[in-house]
């Protein structure tokens, strides 16, 4: 569906897209204080409501990271402030373990940023925003999805070359030399 | 509450609205633009901008499409859901749809508001209104949970402001606790002298309603107690309050203080708090005249009975050294109790309303205006307490070497309006100070000296108040005082010179003067933080208690049942507090009388076909509501305990949790659609 | 107490013009026009436009009229306005040079003491006017071998920058070699530019020159990165200074010192070696550029009581509060202007506090002070004596011989 | 007005001049060199004559060690030319620096016009006869003043004065052009800001003129360099400030003079 999907306005150049997940008790409030002050900053940010950063599901990063986003933004209440008494910690455990699989997956560690705003913290939503949209524009493009296209073909090109093989060898002819590299181990 | 499941193959038809607010959206997002991207997504019916989507109109206008164009989704993009979402879930409602088959968009205080660039702004708009597109056609049909509430109330802190809030409720018929850390209740204006702008006596008019509340049937009064634990939610806290022991029975003193009399002290010799140790009490003591409830307590650290050490519990060790005369003279009542031990009640409250108040600044914290170091150095209370006539000097202004000041400086904003101190105003201290001027020319006929960054005298009658001062011949100099040192021309009378620039004549002033006063200013009281974690509420960068909205809802907060009055939300005057403790009352009140809570039905339930019964999912409910059914070997969710965080259903292995309102579909839904573009 | 200041003060490309852009110039723009900066300056009472003013008619669009004015002239750099600003302006470090220079530019005459300083730092890399080939000349008297950094030819721990008055002057050559000695007591690995050397340059910056000041920090700079070192430590609460703030936009990357801030870190090592008493009774005078600056309130402070037998008393004016000796911001060179213009000697107003607690010490700890007031000394009448001595040169003398 | 300021780089006496082996010229390791002192007044004045009356600032001066800095610097000052003519100053004796200088002024773009003024410095710390000027002036065929310490301009003259011993001044009326030593300025040498002197390096232009020395006959021959040897009459007290008063009481006594 998402490709049948275009906004009518004018294609710029590339700009960091951000997916934030803030919880709504600290967080979003904070972000609503940033408006209320107005205090300006990147539009880059597109945030989901959650009830608590504790309902952030893994899944949700990595989906945000395969559907396009630059880099992914979680707010929670500050240690010891959680609405549900906890659910940040739990929040910063599974986000801890994250990263370290990203880092397998050669995202960089910026790209997945947790902060602790309170609701009281304006200026930080302002802050941490701006710096984030800073940092990815330097760290440049993820393309997940663009890479998932290449990798498609690859495969697609793959598969028909090796169908391709299948038929000659079908077909009693000679098959297509094929370059096999030995590996020593 | 199991969900209703919606009825299948039923297309879904999505109205969509995106509101003006006037300018505040459409100056920067092209909401025409909006409405017509979004009438192109796939099960979009309707999509409207309109002026104002809030006004009855604009709700009138959804209610009529759902009627006329069989609309089954509603999304209207416009302020924080904070603010509206439940006018439009109502608006839904009264349109004939189930209210949770509403989404908000906020495009105002997440958009137009904080930026700059119209085409950005625009786009961001398009991209969260069509994730609400997306995230709506998953949204299930939902009921509103109703809980009882308790009909009783906690006040914390004994100021005016929690003395008038638990004056209003118990004279409404509510229980009320009133839990204060002092011996007495009465606080901060207890020991003013006189109030601006009236220069009525403070004591006057709040003696009568400290002695209301200490006889009052529905008050339950604790003072010198503090609050050690809270746990629960709106309708249902459950309170621990830690009654300190002051080693006087309280239901058996009569007040008499005859044991403060027969005291082996015979001379009052300690630092009395009330005076802010400018007078002297003995080791038991009342804390004034007046002190409610009229109580004596006995302070261990010199009391001779205790040999001022502790047992290994922490209480103080008792020695057989003083003749105990207090206990003799007490007799029969028995009203002393050597061996008094803390004690912590439990209660259960439906709503609470803090008043902690505040602190004043300290002035050490300004080392150059020598509080601290030079003796006539004073700040802004200990001259209240100096001119009061039940004060430590009985109303005669008086300097620590006994004489009266012919001149006196009083210094406007320390520790206010100062980034090395406090940023803000404290608000009170202008009129204060013109006030304290006004008294003690009144009682020494000394030179005053007013110096003044800007001085801002709002509200009813404090100009007039201002105007007045001014006419009895005040110096009033325009600028901060820059530096207090002692008088190089004069060798030991202690006199001070003050410095500063008269901005308004260019000229540098020295002005030897005899005493100095320091308009201190309000900061957060140092227990707020504290309080702030225990009751789950919020502060706003300076420390104060943060208001649920600062215009719209300035005595709510976050934690729904929790209300402010008084200084703990910010400085402010007698009036203002008294004016915000009747609105906390009335907010509690409100909630009390309608004698249920509505609760959001956000809960999680478990699909039991799924459960693997791992149990992962059950340490990490910090409600206890997760439990395991040992023989289907299932969890299960206690919908009643849950309060909707969501942390289970994001540990869930088997995805076999669902939380209502924000089920995984629908969240990937919205991820899908802020970046379908 | 008072807030710390941020170490980054403004861009160094700032200049008059483009100030109120910056996020320094944007402060200055909720001035609340209290006055505290000029009620505090120690020359307020003689300003036609004192930092207030200062403040407002740049804000108003008529600096103009400031710099046609010498008000500025009597600024010394002091901090204190900037100190107690409620607001947090930088007045000493960021406005005020910045309309000085202006000042300089557009006014043809200068003092002509302040001049010829200006112009020796320029040319030979000291206010004095000497020869720097005799930069390194004091060590011949410092009673032990002080190695050049250039000769040991390896990375040093401390590279110490010994300054101008240190190296020229001969009260200033006391406190370098009590220095060393304290240096070699601790056994620190350290090391002199030597003839190398120029001024830091600290006046020019805070003064009214940033060229000049520019010029002697890129050459030190490069100084700097031709040779191995762990940190920078100076005698000179000027240099610090200049080192601490500005000159990382230069290029410094090792972290710099005040002697008085390395021998407190090293205090637990050195207090064992303190075993002469000396039975005095001592009054620190608090240094503009290590104390208002900076902070540093207690490390002197607890250099001095480490010391046997010294009883430190304090002068009604200290720590934040402290009076400057006049000497800062070009204030060295411009007594004779200012005694031109009828106005007290800063230094003699500090040394009547020093005289009224009694010591028979007044402790410094920048170069300036020991000249100027061992002046101020010489014409304030006083019963008792009392002598002027760096806090390196009590410790020395305390140090077993 | 056309003002021109000539100046000579002298050795600087902050570092110690010493002697070099051939016995005939100073040492050069350590030799700097810098503005003669007179040649920065003339400059002065030269500037104060142009903010009064209008006019051109050119300084010239033969090529020698530092002199780029100095022409940079009178050009930050205000002056408005630079003008540096390419032969060595070293060795040219000052007769034939002036026929350098005049020859310069022959030449077809600095004519000397009605309205001209040359403003050398009347003398030098190695030319202390003040040599320079006159030959100048005789060089040029043009009136010259030498010792002057002030200029007012009127209608085609200007009115010098100058100072004589004891104190005494007098005034003098010279016709245009003409050549003046000026001995000091009526202000002090103004100060200029290092950073404009940067600026100025970046952005102006040292115009430079190439030139045959004049034959070797008008140089001078040096024979002997040498310190004055010292005369052993000083006698240096030593000891704490009291001690030395004592001391130095007791000579004055010895010697007769209290």
């Amino acid at each position: 569906m998402a490709n049948t999907i275009q906004p009518p306005l004018p294609d710029g150049k590339w700009k960091p897209r951000i997916v934030a997940f803030f919880c709504n008790w600290c967080t979003y409030t904070a972000a609503d204080l940033a408006g209320v002050s107005r205090m300006k900053h990147a539009a880059n940010v597109r945030i989901i409501r959650l009830m608590c950063s504790g309902r952030v599901d893994p899944q949700f990063i990595i989906a945000a990271l395969t559907k396009g986003a630059d880099a992914v933004l979680i707010g929670g209440c500050h240690p010891n402030d959680c609405h549900y008494s906890e659910g940040n910690y739990k929040c910063l455990r599974r986000n801890q373990m994250l990263k370290r699989m990203l880092a397998d997956m050669g995202i960089e560690p910026e790209r997945v940023r947790l902060e602790w705003i309170s609701a009281a913290e304006g200026e930080k939503v302002k802050r941490v925003i701006n710096e984030l949209v800073e940092t990815i524009s330097r760290l440049g493009p993820l393309g997940i999805p663009q890479k998932f296209e290449e990798w498609d073909r690859e495969m697609s090109e793959l598969t028909r070359q090796m169908s391709k093989q299948q038929e000659a060898v079908d077909g009693g002819e000679t098959p297509v030399a094929v370059k096999t590299e030995v590996i020593h181990v | 509450m199991k969900p209703i499941v919606p009825k299948k193959h039923e297309p879904i038809r999505i109205g969509f609205y995106i509101c003006h607010c006037g300018t505040n959206i459409a100056g920067m997002v092209d909401v025409e633009a909006v409405a017509k991207y979004i009438g192109t997504l796939p099960n979009v019916a309707v999509s409207r901008h309109y002026k104002y989507m809030c006004s009855d109109p604009g709700q009138e206008l959804i209610q009529q499409d759902i009627r006329e164009t069989h609309l089954n989704r509603i999304v209207v993009a416009a302020c924080s859901p904070q603010l509206h979402e439940h006018t439009f879930r109502m608006a839904t409602a009264a349109g004939g749809l189930n209210p949770y088959h509403f989404q908000m968009v906020n495009v105002r205080e997440h958009d137009s508001w904080v930026h700059t660039d119209r085409v950005e702004a625009t786009r961001k708009a398009m991209a969260l209104a069509r994730a609400a597109v997306m995230r709506v056609p998953h949204h299930k049909p939902l009921e509103v949970k109703k809980v009882a509430i308790n009909p009783n109330v906690l006040i914390v802190g004994g100021g005016i402001g929690g003395i008038h809030a638990a004056l209003t409720l118990a004279n409404a018929g509510k229980m009320v606790y009133l839990v204060e850390k002092e011996p007495t209740i009465g606080g901060h204006m207890a020991k003013f002298d006189k109030t601006f702008p009236t220069l009525d006596c403070a004591m006057c008019v709040l003696s009568p309603k400290m002695a209301a509340v200490g006889s009052h049937p529905n008050i339950h009064l604790w003072t010198y107690s503090e609050v050690a634990k809270v746990d629960g939610y709106v309708g249902n806290f459950k309170v621990s309050v830690r009654r300190k022991e002051r080693y006087i029975l309280e239901d058996l003193c009569t007040g008499c203080q005859e044991c403060v009399n027969a005291c082996v002290f015979k001379e009052p010799k300690f630092q009395d708090e009330f005076n802010l140790g400018l007078g002297k009490r003995k080791p038991i003591y009342l804390p004034f005249p007046q002190a409610i409830p009229p109580v004596t307590l006995i302070d261990p650290e010199v009391c001779l009975n205790f040999k001022r050490g502790r047992n290994p519990d922490g209480s103080h060790t008792v020695s057989d050294k003083c003749k105990k005369t207090c206990v003799e003279a007490c007799g029969d009542r028995k009203a002393i109790d050597f061996k008094q031990q803390e004690e912590i009640k439990e209660i259960t409250v439906g709503t609470i309303i803090m008043a902690t108040g505040f602190q004043i600044f300290d002035a050490k914290r300004t080392p150059y205006y020598g509080y601290g170091i030079y003796p006539n150095v004073y700040n802004a209370l200990e001259i209240e307490r100096l001119i009061n006539a039940s004060g430590p000097t009985e109303g005669e202004l008086v300097m620590r070497n006994g004489q009266s000041p012919k001149k006196v400086a009083i210094v406007h904003c320390v520790g206010s309006r100062d980034e090395n101190t406090n940023r803000w105003c404290s608000r009170v201290c202008c009129l204060y100070s013109l006030k304290l001027a006004h008294l003690i020319k009144e009682h020494t006929e000394a030179e005053v000296y007013n110096f003044y960054i800007d001085m801002r005298t709002p509200g009813k009658s404090m100009e007039e108040f201002y105007n007045r001062v001014a006419e009895e011949g005040m110096h009033l100099i325009r600028g901060r005082v820059a530096d207090v040192y002692p008088d190089p021309n004069d060798g030991t009378t202690g006199r001070l010179v003050v410095q500063a620039e008269d901005t308004l004549t260019n000229k540098i002033l020295k002005i030897p003067v005899d005493m100095v006063v320091l308009s201190v200013g309000l900061e957060p009281h140092p227990e707020a933080e504290n309080l702030r974690r225990m009751f789950n509420l919020s502060c706003s960068s300076e420390g104060w208690f943060l208001e649920r909205h600062p215009k719209l809802a300035p005595v709510n907060t976050f934690t729904d049942g929790i209300f402010l009055a008084g200084c703990c939300q910010g400085p402010k005057d007698i009036p203002d507090t008294v004016a915000q403790a009747g609105a906390a009352a009335a907010e509690a009140l409100a909630l009390i009388d309608k004698g249920h809570i509505e609760q959001e039905p956000n809960t999680a339930y478990i699909l039991a076909e799924e459960c693997s019964g791992c149990k992962s999912c059950i340490p990490l409910c910090p409600y206890t509501a997760i439990a395991f059914d040992e023989t289907k070997k299932k969890a299960i969710i206690n919908e009643a305990l849950c309060k909707g965080c969501g942390t289970c259903v994001a540990s869930c292995p088997s995805g076999s949790i669902v939380q209502n309102l924000f089920e995984d579909a629908e969240i990937f839904s919205e991820i899908d659609g802020v970046l379908a573009d | 107490m008072i807030a710390p200041f941020e170490p980054a003060v403004v861009d160094k490309a700032t200049t008059l013009e483009t100030l109120l852009e910056t996020p320094a110039g944007k402060r200055m723009m909720t001035c609340i026009q209290c006055g505290t900066c000029a009620g505090t300056c120690p020359y307020g009472e003689h300003m036609d436009f004192s930092p207030r003013l200062v403040i407002n008619m740049l804000r108003g669009g008529f600096i103009d009229e400031v710099i046609k004015s010498d008000s500025l002239l009597r600024c010394v750099s002091c901090y204190a306005c900037m100190a107690k600003c409620p607001r947090g302006i930088r007045l000493t470090d960021v406005l005020l040079p910045m309309v000085k220079e202006q000042v300089l530019v557009t006014q043809s005459a200068m003092p002509a003491e302040f001049q010829k300083s200006l112009e020796n730092m320029h040319r030979y890399g000291n206010p004095m006017g000497e020869s720097p080939r005799k930069r390194a000349a004091w060590t011949a008297t410092a009673g032990t071998k002080i190695p050049l950094i250039a000769e040991v030819n390896r990375e040093v721990d401390v590279l110490w920058f010994v300054d101008s008055y240190m190296s020229f002057y001969a009260r200033g050559q006391d406190n370098g070699r009590a220095t060393a000695r304290l240096f070699n007591a601790l056994g620190v690995d350290f090391a002199i530019l030597g003839n190398e050397e120029k001024s830091a340059g600290e006046c020019g910056q805070v003064t009214w020159e940033s060229g000049l000041f520019e010029s002697l920090a890129e050459y030190n700079v490069k100084l700097f990165n031709k040779y191995k070192f762990q940190r920078l430590v100076t005698g000179d609460a000027h240099a610090y200074n200049a080192f601490h703030f500005r000159y990382p936009m230069y290029g410094l990357t090792q972290p710099a010192e005040h002697t008085a801030q390395f021998f407190a870190r090293h205090l637990d090592q050195l207090k064992p070696r303190l075993t002469r008493p000396l039975n005095l009774t001592v009054t620190y005078h608090d240094a503009c550029c290590l104390g208002r600056a900076v902070g540093s309130y207690d490390e002197p402070r607890a250099l001095l009581q480490a010391i046997p037998g010294v009883k430190l008393v304090e002068m009604v004016h200290n720590r934040v509060n402290s009076l400057c000796c006049g000497g800062g911001g070009g204030g060295m060179w411009l007594d004779t202007y200012y005694k031109q213009k009828g106005m007290e000697r800063l230094s003699e107003r500090r040394v009547k506090e020093a005289i009224a607690t009694g010591a028979d010490v007044l402790a410094v700890s920048c170069p300036y002070e020991i000249s100027r007031f061992e002046d101020a000394l010489k014409v304030i009448p006083h019963d008792k004596p009392i002598v002027v001595r760096d806090v390196a040169e009590l410790l020395a003398d305390s140090l077993a011989s | 007005m056309n003002l021109y300021v000539l100046l000579k780089m002298v050795p600087d006496t902050v570092e110690e001049l010493n002697v070099a082996t051939d016995g005939k010229s100073l040492d050069s390791e350590f030799l700097r060199f810098k503005l003669d002192d007179p040649d920065e007044h003339a400059l002065e004045q030269a500037l104060l004559l142009k903010e009064k009356h209008g006019g051109k600032v050119t300084v010239v001066a033969l090529d020698a060690p530092e002199v780029d800095e100095v022409l940079f610097t009178a050009l930050a000052k205000g002056a408005d030319r630079a003008v540096k003519i390419l032969v060595n100053q070293s060795g040219l004796g000052t007769v034939a620096a002036a026929r350098v200088l005049a020859d310069y002024f022959a030449s077809a773009s600095d004519k000397i016009t009605s309205d001209t003024l040359v403003l050398p410095g009347s003398q030098a710390i190695d030319d202390l006869e003040g040599e320079l000027a006159p030959s100048l002036a005789a060089a040029l065929n043009l009136p010259f003043v030498g010792v002057v310490s002030g200029v007012t301009l009127a209608k085609e003259q200007a009115v010098v004065t100058k100072e004589f011993a004891g104190g005494l001044r007098g005034e003098f009326e010279v016709a245009l052009p003409a050549v003046l030593g000026i001995q000091s300025a009526e202000k002090p040498p103004r100060y200029v800001p290092v950073a404009k002197v940067r600026a100025v390096m970046k952005s102006a232009k040292i115009e430079t003129v190439d030139h045959t020395p004049p034959d070797r006959l008008i140089r001078l021959e040096l024979d002997r360099m040498y310190k004055p040897e010292a005369a052993g009459r000083a006698q240096m007290l030593e000891g704490a400030p009291e001690g030395i008063a004592d001391k130095l009481v007791e000579v004055l006594a010895n010697n007769s003079v209290i």
